[in-house]
């Protein structure tokens, strides 16, 4: 019998091939996403910041991928986020997922489980209540993209 | 028979074993654990909250739930599913959990049979399996599984299929290997029914081996056959000592 | 259908509490071919929403990007005592809906 | 399907002599490297890179069950890598790698794969050529 790695081991071996393997750089933005992207701001332009989106690094299924976003805002009637929307590159459309926040939710935060059809960028894009945009994008590494069937 | 030597030669060993085995839940990502483990998140409790309000729902012409005669499932059914696969008197034979909820229905309740991967039998499995959560699996010492059993490790180590591979291939000889990016786990059924996120939903562990199966081009025994129990019964008896999880999440 | 509403049941003057939901739902995408080879019509839920004392605090459009029984969190600050109401509406056109009690004090 | 049959048979007979392999092409038209190695890339027909690693930049996650294919065509001569693929028994019984081209000893095979070899003469062929052509590290 060979030797079994250790769960950290394990993970390593995961691990190691995939991150220098991955193709697309962080910046690559396919053109359906970057028209729903557009369609979303209405062009204005969008400042990298205020927004923290949490996707795991790596998933083992893309079928339920854990997704937290929170946006840095005092919620108050003056000045709150409006809306966060999700965006994907490679799933059959680029939307995810559209949050609506009002003063009341007292916290712009939000969380569900999103299908990833494959390793990629998500982006989070927030308007606040002063129209301005502010964004963020991580990637993720699937190694069981949802759609497939084993 | 050396499988039934190793069951006899007593708790000790049982439990040294136990130490060393993994389950898939340990060789899942720290998300994925803490989707099981959230009652809140886990899909499979939307599962036990429907077998939840079977257990209380008189069915067929007798008009019984299963409370009627088994009361509150916390109590009569804790370390149930850990037990399982029994011997049944009457059939001659074990059955396992579905197939045990399965012959309530029809001797008891006196209603229409259901499928084994219909959503109310796996609610009413997964509600009742969650009753055992924590509880180690202690197969049960009946003699009369033992030949079963036996069976079920033939057929564990039989090289099946286009691709001519046994469970033990993978299962054994090769767990905690990659198959792709896939971890292969060391298949022991802690927590079925499972929600498996390739499936979407819940299933039961015939339906997994049906899977696996498929996978090296085999031809697929029913889910219920008489293989598919000893199967069960032998990897039951292989995983004795460790904890009941259901409703297991896994990739 | 199934849904497990995890609200506090109390909540001082001004705190910001947690509103959790699972629904049973397989959300299936319109992207899926079925054992007979032709796509599964879309059935996803589409619009959700949370109204506290009547008024709505937040809002999800979802696409069929959200996972099969889908898992919302999200928050809300409690003013009052009041009702929380959470509702949802699929492809069929039937809106769904989960209340709980907030109280406040 | 006789060919698949006639090679199982040969096989045996080779048993012991596995270091030595098939000297003899199974088909009259030269193995195809390329054709091979999309045929060694495809995770539906030839499953190779779901146990093997390789020089396969194409491929982010690859199997360890197997051996690394890096530079296989180094250390196996051609008629030792056909004899591999087309049934790795012969060089060890105990072996995980499927018999590519030999329907013998199969059990309850699937009504779809029933009769079939995993990969024809000629795919066997293509394979073999492309793995012959992998040499030093990895490109």
């Amino acid at each position: 019998m060979t030797p079994r790695p250790t769960r950290r081991t394990a993970m390593a071996l995961v691990l190691a091939g995939p991150l220098a393997l991955r193709l697309s750089p962080a910046s690559a933005t396919p053109d359906t996403m970057r028209a729903a992207l557009d369609a979303f701001t209405g062009g204005a332009a969008v400042t990298e910041g205020r927004v923290t989106l949490n996707v795991p690094l790596l998933v083992e299924n893309g079928n339920a991928v854990p997704l937290k976003v929170s946006v840095e805002s005092p919620m108050t009637e003056d000045e709150f986020v409006e809306e966060v929307a999700i965006f994907n590159e490679l799933n059959p459309l680029p939307d995810v997922i559209r949050f609506r926040f009002t003063p009341a939710s007292g916290r712009a935060a939000a969380e569900t489980r999103i299908r990833l059809n494959g390793s990629q960028n998500v982006h989070a894009i927030a308007r606040m209540s002063d129209g301005s945009l502010w964004s963020a994008v991580t990637d993720v590494i699937v190694t069981a993209p949802a759609c497939a069937e084993t | 028979m050396m499988l039934r030597a190793a069951l006899l030669t007593g708790a000790l060993a049982t439990v040294a074993t136990a130490e060393e085995r993994r389950t898939g839940y340990e060789m899942m990502s720290p998300d994925l654990r803490a989707m099981q483990d959230d009652e809140m998140s886990n899909p499979g409790m939307l599962w036990v909250a429907e077998g939840a309000a079977l257990w209380d729902t008189p069915e067929g012409e007798a008009g019984l739930s299963c409370a009627d005669c088994h009361g509150g499932a916390e109590q009569s059914m804790a370390g149930v599913a850990a037990r399982y696969p029994a011997w049944d008197e009457d059939s001659g034979a074990p059955v396992d959990l579905a197939g045990r909820i399965g012959l309530c229905r029809t001797r008891h309740q006196n209603a229409g049979a259901w499928d084994r991967e219909s959503r109310p039998l796996l609610a009413l499995a997964a509600f009742v399996s969650r009753q055992s959560k924590g509880v180690p699996i202690t197969p049960d010492s009946d003699p009369r599984l033992d030949p079963w059993r036996d069976t079920g490790r033939v057929l564990f180590e039989t090289r099946m299929g286009q691709l001519n591979l046994a469970c033990a291939n993978c299962h054994d000889d090769h767990a905690g290997g990659h198959l792709a990016a896939a971890t292969i786990p060391e298949a022991h059924p802690t927590g079925y029914p499972q929600y498996r996120l390739q499936w979407e939903e819940m299933g039961g562990l015939h339906r997994r081996f049906g899977n696996c199966m498929a996978g090296v081009r085999a031809e697929p025994f029913a889910s219920g056959s008489p293989e598919y129990i000893a199967l069960e019964l032998f990897l039951m008896s292989r995983a004795a000592g460790l904890e009941m999880e259901a409703p297991a999440v896994r990739p | 259908m199934v849904a497990m509403v995890n609200i506090p049941e109390t909540a001082a003057p001004g705190e910001i509490v947690e509103v959790k939901i699972l629904i049973s739902h397989p959300m299936e995408t319109g992207f899926r071919t079925g054992a007979d080879g032709k796509l599964v019509p879309r059935n996803i839920i589409h619009d959700f929403r949370c109204l506290y004392g009547g008024t709505e605090v937040f809002r999800a459009e979802i696409f069929p990007a959200i996972a099969a029984n889908p898992f919302l969190g999200f928050f809300l600050r409690a003013v009052e005592t009041a009702e929380v109401e959470l509702l949802w509406t699929d492809e069929t056109g039937e809106e769904h809906s989960e209340r709980r009690t907030l109280t406040v004090g | 399907m006789g060919r698949a049959l006639s090679c199982a048979a040969a096989i045996a007979i080779a048993g012991p002599l596995g270091a030595q392999g098939l000297p003899d092409p199974l088909t009259d038209v030269p193995g195809d490297p390329s054709r091979g190695h999309a045929i060694v890339l495809d995770q539906q027909k030839s499953l190779c890179v779901l146990c093997h690693a390789g020089p396969f930049a194409e491929v982010p996650f690859q199997g360890d069950l197997g051996p690394d294919l890096t530079g296989v065509g180094d250390r196996l001569s051609l008629p030792e890598l056909r004899l591999r693929v087309v049934d790795s028994r012969s060089v060890n019984p105990d072996t995980i790698m499927p018999p590519f081209h030999s329907l013998d000893g199969l059990a309850r095979v699937g009504a779809r794969w029933q009769g079939t070899t995993i990969l024809t003469a000629q795919e066997v062929e293509d394979v073999v050529a492309y793995l012959a052509s992998l040499k030093g590290g990895s490109e």
